[in-house]
Formats: C-alpha cells, structure tokens, sequence
C-alpha cells in the first residue's frame, strides 16, 4: 500500500516573534513630541510643489527633495473617505465594530489615516469635519490622538 | 528650537507576534509520526542517483525527479561539524533570549547521504570531534515534532581528523 | 542585441550601529540623493528602480512599496528583489539584467538594512525552515561555525590563519570613511575576543549594521556621456545550490566555485589571481576570508592561509581583497552586496579615494546568503566587445 | 528588441487549505505542469525567477523553501519579492539581456497558514499607522468608500462583479469558489468593512504557478503555438494612503499606457480580446476597467451593468473567476497570466473565450492597489 495515502497531514503551529524597535528619525520625532507635549499637530512643506505632508515627510517623494519649513496644521479637518470595520481583529485598539477615517487638516496637503470616535456610525459621511480628541497621557505615538470626532455645528 | 538636543523617539512591537500553522507536508509527516510512534528515523531515497535524504521531501534537488522510497537511517551517525552556542540571542519563536550555551551538530546518519541537524549533548565538550560517531536520544514524551529527539550524544570520540562528507 | 551596462553613479550613507535620527525610508533616501549627485543625474532621469533587503529585519512588508518617499519609485517602475544575504549582489545582477535588456536606460538600485530595528540571529533565525530549523539554527553565526568546523578539520587551518584576515580588514577598512568599524585589531585581539559560537569569536565576525546603498546602472548609449569612466559589468553568475541545510557540502562554499567557475568561463578569466586586480567579497567571518577565497580558484584548497600571511591580498599586495574593510567591518545585511558592487565600481572608475587600488582594470564582487548561496559579478574598465 | 514568447503554464488546484503541501511541493506541481505543457524537460530550462512573499510564508527568504522543487539547482536563479507579473517582467529581461534562452518563472502562496490581518497589517508604516490595526480588509473599505462617493458607482455594481466572476468561476477547474449569487445575495452578505461585505471580498487560498518564457527561436522550437510577449509596463503610486487620490489608479493608468505603447495597443477596449484582472475586492474590478482605460473615468460601474465584462460581453474581463474566486496572493497575478496564455492558446476549455488573439493580465503589489503590472499578450 502506498504509504503516501496513509499520512495524517500535521501542521506545525508557530509564530515569529522578533521584537521590533523603530527609529522614528528626527522629523518624525518632532511630530510626536508636539503632539505628545503641546497637542499640536505639524505638517512639513516642500517648498519645490507646496504640498504640506501630514503625518511629517522628511522629503518629498515627487521633487525628491528634503521638505523645508514646518506648519502647523488642523486641528480640525475635513473626513476624505471612510469605513466602519465590523470584524474583530487582535491588533485594533478600539473594539470593533470601530470607524476609520481619512482625514484632511486645515492646511494640510494630505490626509491622514486615524479613528473616528464619539460618532454615530450611520451619521459618518465623506465631507464631515471633525477635530482631534487627545488622550490625557500621551506617549509620543500616533495614538496620542485618541480619534477624531464630528465638530458640533456652530 | 536650535542648539537643543533633539529627543529621538523610537516604536516598540512589544509583544506583537504573527501565529503561524505550517503544513508539514506528506513526508516531511511521516517522518515526525515514525519518530513519534516508534522511534525509528527515516530518510528518502532518489530513485536516480540513489541518495538517501533526511528529512524525506519529495524531490531530489540535483536529479528533479520524484522520490518515494523511503529508507530507515539512523539511530547512529557521524559528526559532520558542529559549534557550542555561547551568546544570547532572541529565540523568534518566544520573542525572548533563547538558554545557552547548547550545541549543535550536523549529522550524516547511518544510511542517509546528507546530514542532519540537532541538539548536540556537549556536557562533556572534550568528546566532541568533527568525525564522532554519534547517536540520538529520544524522549520518553513525544508529540510528533523535532523535539522528540532530546539530543545527539557521543558513543565514540575519534582522535584522527577524518574527511566529512 | 542586448546592450552593454556600466554603472555610473554610487551613493552609501556613513554606516554605523544605529542611526536614530532617521527611519528606513529616510536611510534610504540619502544613499539614494548621494549616488544621483555622484552620476549628477536627477530622479526624473532614472527609470525604475528595484530594492531589497530582508523582511524580517525590520519587520516591513511590501518594502518596494514602504520605501517609495526615499526610494525616488514614486511614479515609476519598482521591484523588489530579496534573496537573504545575497539580496545585495541579487540586485546588482538583477540591474544588469535589467538594463541589459533595454528595457531602461539608467536603472536605480538600493540595498538597505536597519540592523538595529531588531535582533540580527533571532530575525535570521526566520530565513529557515520552521519545522526542520529552528529549534536548534541560531542564525548565520551557527551555520558559519560549523562550516568553520568542517573547514578546519579538513585542512589543518587555526583560528590564527583566520585571524588574519580580520586583521586585514579592519585595517582596510581604516581607509573607508563609509566602514562601521574604523579601527585596527591585532591577531592578539581577535584570538582573546569573547567567545560566541566555537570557534568563532567576537571578531571573527561581522558587526551589525545600519546602512543603505544605491547604485546606477546605465545602458551602454548614455553611460560614457553620464561618468567618463563607467564600470562596464563583465558578467554574472549565481548558485542556490540548497534548500536544506543538512544537504550543504561545508568545504569550500560549492555554490562560489561553481558560480564563478560559470563567471570565469564566460569572461576569459583563467587565472583569477593575474588576471583579476581587485576583489569585493561578501566574506561575513574570518573563515570565509580562506576557504571562500579556494573556492574562488586564487589557490588550492587549504593553502588560502599562506596568501594571507604572506600579504597577498592586502593593500598594496598582487591582489588587494576587500580595499573597503568588508563585510567584517561592514554589514547593513541588504545592501552589503550591493556595497560590493559599489566598491567593486568605485576601483574601476578610480573614485575609491585612499583606499585606490592602482590601475584597476578588472574587479570582481560577490554575495552570499540564504542556504549557502552565492552571486559573482565582474567589472571591466574596457567596454566589453 | 528580440520577441520573447511564453511556451508553457502550469496551474494547480487552488484551495482554502492544501494542508497535506508544503511551499515546495505546490511548486513541484506547477512547475511540473508548465515543463509538460510546454513539452521539455527541467535540463532545458537555463535560469528561474521565484516570486514569493516573506510575511505571508512565515519566512524571510521565503525563496529558499522552494529551490529544489523548481529546478534550480546549479542554475542562476533569483527572487522577487511581490506578485508573480513582477517576477515574470525580470524573468522576460534576463532573456532580453542575452544571458538565457529559457527562464522558468514560479510563484506560490498559502494564504491558510497565517493570519491575514497580521500579514497586511505589516504592510502599513510602523510609525503612523500600523498602531491603528489598519488591515488589507479596512484599506480597501476607505478606498471603496472614496471611489464610490466620487462617481456615484452603487454597491450594487460592485455586487455584479462578484456574481459575475464567481459565476465564471463554475467553468475552471482551477478555482476555488464557484458560487450562483444574485446581486440580492452579495447585498446580504456580512458586512466587512462598510462598503466591502463578505462577498466583494476574497477568499483565503492556496496555490500555486509557473510558466515558461522562451527567445523566439528557441520558442519556435518548443511549440506551434507560442504566446507572444507584445507588452508589459509597471508602476508605483504614493505610499501613504492620504497621500494619494484613492478613487483614482494613475499607476495603473501609467502602467498599461507602457504596456499599450509596447504593444502598439491604440483602442483597448476594442483591440484587447479578453482581460484578466487581479480583483481583490469587487470594486476594484471597476476601478481597474477605469485605470486601464476600458470605460472612461467612473463608468467602470454603467461597464459592469451594460453586460460587456461578461463571458460573452463585447470585453470580457476575469473568465477565470479572478481573485474573487482564489486569491493566492504573490501567485494570483502569475495565474492571470497563464490564464491569458491558455485563452490566446484556445486551452482554457469551457470558459474560452473563442477566438482570442489578445489578452491582458494584471497583477498589484502593496496596498489599495499602489503598484501595477499589465502585460499584453497575444498570437
């Protein structure tokens, strides 16, 4: 008899697990830091297309040359697109079903990828201005902003 | 701003981890359920040049032809080379310092044309010599993984240095 | 008919330990604004980019796609290429190719690595097979180790002939404002450092690094209009000859003397030692500085160590190996082939500063990795007929 | 430049979950059934190019697993890390470059051995976003999203795309999940990630690819029937995903204008006889049709319902069942092309579409579709 046909397939149950630690670099470092210390948000420009990059570009990728001055930016915005993820996955940090959102800050060229939090999910829409809400302890990490939330009209 | 010394954050993955289930295939399965039920080590013959492989896998690399023949090898074998781990490292396994010092050889076991690599049993470092004969050491508990060998000891220490492979 | 390729331009950053002050993109990106001002060429003038280095480093997945800030890929062709240690010298054949088959006229490539983002063994440790490996593998030093095993019982060969050359490339690489390590060791040093894998110690052994490197390869009708001097690429040839490790024949690295047994036939070379003025090689320890340096045919095997004593392949020797330092003083994992090249090219346009072998007209560069694999590329001064 | 020809493909089975294969042995499979297809033996075959992905192997140089199951042994051979359309470009150019007369090409990936949302996770930036828990599933929502509220298309056109190409499914052999879907079916499915509901999704899959690229001469030689390379172009976008315009694909756009130019294509829609496409998401199909220019900008919806996409359609797109119907990841886009290669060769059986004399095959990397390959390919 073919021994082929009589083998239980077994599976090798394994993870990897190589901690990480990653060098954020100086322009990086200074966004946190302004985030985690002033609750400020920054962008950095070039000065070759205008473009204002937020999160913070060392450089950037269309003229391929270091950004020049900081600006600061929001810290209110303008929601882009977004989705409301039902599934659970381990590494949300929110419970699901959780809102994500891309956001475009006052000022900002670019739009940034974060929560959307104290919203009724079927109210989200694409156009909704929304502010940051800031964690009370901040580590320098992009979770500093705990999520962004609609601006209640005027 | 300037003249100050700018703080340089860095990110931690911390405890993240990514699980994985890696199918062992058919044969590289027959050999862990043969190591686990009966203690006996098999390796795979190509049906060209003859060469006896261990762990079996289904092809032969230089021959590209499919093997089926499979061969019982081993328990005894020779030291093929070997080293005594001495410095920590992080075992990606656990995401923690991995206990050394260990040893760890390769063996050409008895039968097999290649070699076969494992925990070498290095209390006694003065016995290991490339050209040793060797044995495995099986555990009493095993579940069907590398692990259900202990270790490779020392039966025979050799003097001369002999030519590998 | 397929055109002849040279590089023209070459970029490093200043490696070191660990570079907090920028992220992987930015390394990148300097290595990258450093070979465009070498070749004075501008991002718009490049066509494709390719890149690489090992996933599990750094933990970035999809690196071709993350990196495209620092990359210059932003709009353009962009491929990763990714064999372990050899990714380096992987790209630099995979630029040859590239532009050989006109499919781009200047072509830029980038090896990196963040070796500080991780735990260099525990992050190898994941190049190798899950169910076979690594319960008892412990990255490239044990593999090494036991080569150096082997090595040593087939041919009589000490730690002491293998000390020797650390002590040639760190003392080379004194000369090389890129190198990590700029500082002479003695036979005395290497033979007492900490000892980490029998028989290998602390300085047997290449540092970890972090590091970037960007080459560009140009075709044949605009290379001598972009660098008077190009580096024209002779050939190419590369082995993975294993997908196991318990099949490696540990003597004498087969998957080099077959690769550049390939690379010689196809290039004329018949006696590397004469013909050959300068080599870069991927040699991660001391060992690998003997028996490799056999496998490349410069002697037979286990007399490597009376090259090295008798100085022939130091500076100033009949042929100079690793004018740079090499990997013993150098090692960003994705990009030390590629440095390979870099350095390999910088001889050959006669660019490599203090560290200048004289009138170079033939240089060969080599990687090696995975499940002991190696690269081969030969560099000509002449544009090959 | 010389003409270079595909002259064998090799498909095997695509599954949830091959657990009796390793990496290796899927690719013995593949490889095995291109040399056979094309008629030669591994001695015939001068130099490889693998395509695999370390994140979902659980293995950086995931390459190595699989050297002896795809001939290389004492040949050159290299890696790409990415999908197989990329692997299959350098293994054309190592042709190109003089160096060889044959490459064999191979891809393989086993989506059931990880956890998807670790994998995509990490294909996110450490520093900003991958904190967010932001996965392949969620990206491609905030794109949807985007794309839908910039030209009106309606889930329900997203949802014709699914019944479409899971329907096409039924008549490969190769595919995974054939499914008989109404719109009403996919409407109904679990909501994912709003707009993405379970059935605009792909599944999990295993499988793997080869296929075989020849000089013209030697392709000549091997077979009658030669699949001739007549274009191929790739491009990146932006990489942070609010640095780009998510309802638009320039790189795509960019990418096929390459392969067009190459290939002297003038009229896509009506030059090209059958597509291909790497379908992640249902909307992306729509979104693809745009970039490559099949419909103008955000008609990939009025596309899909006017009936032209399908089977019998004036433009037929993804006959093979796409990724909606096996999505093997680094392989799923060299599958594209050896689906391509069996239509122009009159082999793709019950889901021909007859007399095809040019195809498309498509194939990204990274996420929201960031960089595309095109090739067009033709008898």
């Amino acid at each position: 008899m073919d021994w082929l046909a009589n083998v239980e397939a077994m599976v090798h149950h394994s993870r990897i697990k190589v901690p990480y630690t990653w060098s954020v670099g100086e322009t990086g470092s200074r966004f946190f830091v302004e985030l985690r210390d002033h609750r400020r948000i920054l962008g950095r420009r070039c000065e070759g297309c205008r473009t204002v990059y937020v999160p913070p570009r060392k450089m950037c990728a269309r003229c391929f040359q270091d950004t020049g001055a900081w600006v600061e930016v929001g810290p209110e915005g303008t929601l882009l697109t977004y989705t409301i993820v039902r599934y659970a996955n381990e590494l949300q940090p929110v419970k699901a079903p959780l809102a994500y959102g891309i956001i475009q800050l006052d000022g900002a060229s670019t739009g940034l990828v974060h929560l959307l939090g104290d919203v009724d999910l079927k109210a989200i829409r694409s156009g909704m201005r929304l502010a940051p809400v800031f964690q009370e302890k901040r580590a320098g990490t992009i979770l500093d902003i705990a999520y962004f939330q609609p601006v209640k009209a005027a | 701003m300037s003249g100050e010394k700018q703080e340089l954050l860095v990110m931690q993955s911390g405890e993240k981890e990514q699980p994985f289930h890696y199918a062992v295939g058919r044969y590289g399965s027959k050999f862990l359920m043969e190591l686990r039920d009966h203690k006996k080590l098999l390796g795979i013959r190509c049906p060209k040049c003859r060469k006896v492989y261990v762990p079996p896998r289904q092809v032969c690399g230089p021959c590209y032809e499919k093997m089926h023949e499979l061969v019982e090898v081993g328990p005894g074998g020779t030291l093929v080379g070997y080293t005594i781990l001495r410095f920590h490292f992080v075992d990606p396994e656990t995401g923690h310092p991995k206990p050394v010092p260990y040893g760890y050889g390769f063996i050409r076991l008895d039968g097999a044309d290649n070699a076969f690599q494992h925990f070498i049993d290095v209390r006694d470092e003065s016995k290991i010599k490339v050209g040793a004969r060797m044995r495995a050491v099986f555990k009493e508990q095993r579940k069907g993984n590398l692990a259900d060998i202990q270790h490779f000891e020392v039966i025979d220490p050799v003097k001369e240095i002999g030519k590998p492979l | 008919m397929p055109n002849r390729v040279a590089i023209v331009g070459t970029g490093q950053t200043h490696h070191c330990t660990r570079r907090l002050d920028v992220n992987g993109v930015e390394l990148i990106y300097e290595a990258v604004q450093r070979a465009l001002a070498d070749a004075e060429l501008k991002i718009q003038d490049i066509d494709g980019v390719i890149i690489g280095n090992m996933d599990h480093f750094e933990g970035i997945n999809y690196v071709d796609c993350w990196s495209i800030d620092g990359s210059g890929g932003f709009g353009k062709p962009t491929m990763k290429l990714t064999t372990g240690g050899t990714t380096g010298s992987t790209l630099a054949i995979g630029g040859y190719h590239m532009v050989a088959s006109g499919m781009f006229d200047k072509l830029l490539v980038i090896g990196w690595e963040k070796n500080s983002e991780s735990d260099t063994t525990g992050a190898i440790t994941t190049a190798f097979d899950p169910i076979w490996d690594r319960l008892v593998f412990a990255g490239a030093i044990s593999g090494l180790a036991v080569e150096a095993s082997v090595y040593m019982a087939t041919y009589g060969v000490t730690e002491k002939d293998a000390a020797r050359v650390t002590v040639r490339d760190r003392r080379h690489a004194c000369l090389n404002p890129y190198a990590h390590l700029r500082k002479e060791v003695t036979i005395e040093e290497v033979m007492s450092s900490a000892r980490l894998s029998d028989p290998l110690k602390l300085l047997d052994l290449c540092p970890r690094t972090d590091g970037a490197c960007a080459v560009i390869f140009a075709s044949e009708n605009v290379a001598e209009k972009i660098c008077p001097k190009p580096a024209w690429i002779l050939g190419t040839a590369n082995r993975h000859l294993y997908t196991y490790l318990g099949d490696a024949d540990f003597v004498n690295l087969p998957s080099l003397q077959r690769a550049s047994a390939e690379l010689y036939k196809k290039t004329g070379i018949r006696e590397p030692l004469k013909q050959i003025d300068v080599m870069e090689l991927y040699i991660p320890y001391s060992f690998a500085g003997l028996s490799w340096i056999e496998a490349l045919g410069l002697c037979k095997p286990g007399e490597a160590p009376r090259l090295l004593w008798d100085g022939v392949t130091d500076l100033g020797g009949e042929l100079p190996i690793n004018a740079s330092g090499g990997v013993i003083s150098c090692n960003p994992i994705g990009a030390t082939g590629l440095i390979r090249c870099a350095e390999a090219a910088l001889q050959i346009m006669g660019k490599a500063d203090k560290r200048q072998v004289p009138d170079v007209k033939i240089a060969l560069s080599s990687g090696f990795g995975g499940c002991f694999w190696s690269d081969v590329l030969l560099y000509g001064a002449r544009k090959p007929l | 430049m010389e003409r270079v020809a595909i002259v064998g493909v090799g498909q095997i089975q695509q599954e949830r979950n091959k657990v009796q294969d390793t990496f290796a042995d899927m690719v013995f499979e593949a490889t095995t059934k291109a040399l056979e297809q094309a008629g030669i033996g591994i001695r015939q075959i001068e130099n490889v190019v693998s395509a695999s992905n370390d994140f979902w192997d659980g293995r950086t140089i995931s390459s190595m697993a699989i050297n002896d199951a795809c001939g290389s042994y004492d040949k050159n051979i290299s890696c790409v890390e990415g999908d197989g359309t990329f692997a299959a470009f350098y293994g054309m150019t190592r042709i190109l470059s003089g160096a060889y007369d044959t490459t064999l090409v191979v891809a393989h990936c086993k989506g059931s051995e990880s956890h998807s949302a670790h994998i995509t996770n990490a294909m996110f930036d450490p520093l900003y976003v991958r904190s967010l828990g932001v996965d392949s599933i969620g990206s491609a929502a905030l794109q949807a999203r985007r794309y839908l509220d910039r030209y009106g298309i309606t889930e329900e056109q997203c949802a014709l795309v699914s019944v479409k190409n899971h329907g096409n499914a039924f008549r490969n052999p190769c595919a995974q999940l054939p499914l008989k879907l109404t719109v009403a079916d996919v409407m109904k499915s679990r909501m994912l990630a709003d707009p993405i509901k379970l059935l605009d999704a792909s599944p999990i899959s295993d499988g793997a690819c080869a296929i075989i690229l020849a000089r013209e001469p030697v392709a000549r030689k091997i077979t009658d029937r030669p699949v001739w390379i007549r274009g191929v172009g790739y491009c990146a976008d932006a990489y942070h995903l609010g640095d780009r315009d998510l309802a638009e694909c320039d790189a795509l756009s960019k990418a096929s204008q390459k392969a067009y130019q190459m290939g002297g294509i003038r009229n896509p829609r009506k030059e090209l006889d059958v597509v291909e496409l790497y379908d992640a998401f249902s909307y992306q199909e729509l979104l693809w049709t745009e970039g490559l220019g099949l419909c103008g900008r955000g008609e990939g919806g009025k596309l899909v319902e006017s009936g032209a996409t399908q089977m019998k359609g004036e433009i037929p797109v993804t006959p093979s069942g796409g990724l909606l119907s096996a999505h093997t990841v680094t392989a799923a886009g060299l599958v594209r092309i050896a689906e391509a290669v069996l239509q122009l060769r009159g082999g793709a059986g019950e889901h021909q579409i007859p007399g095809a004399k040019t195809a498309l095959a498509h194939g990204v990397n990274g996420p929201c579709g960031q960089s595309h390959c095109v090739w067009i390919l033709g008898v």
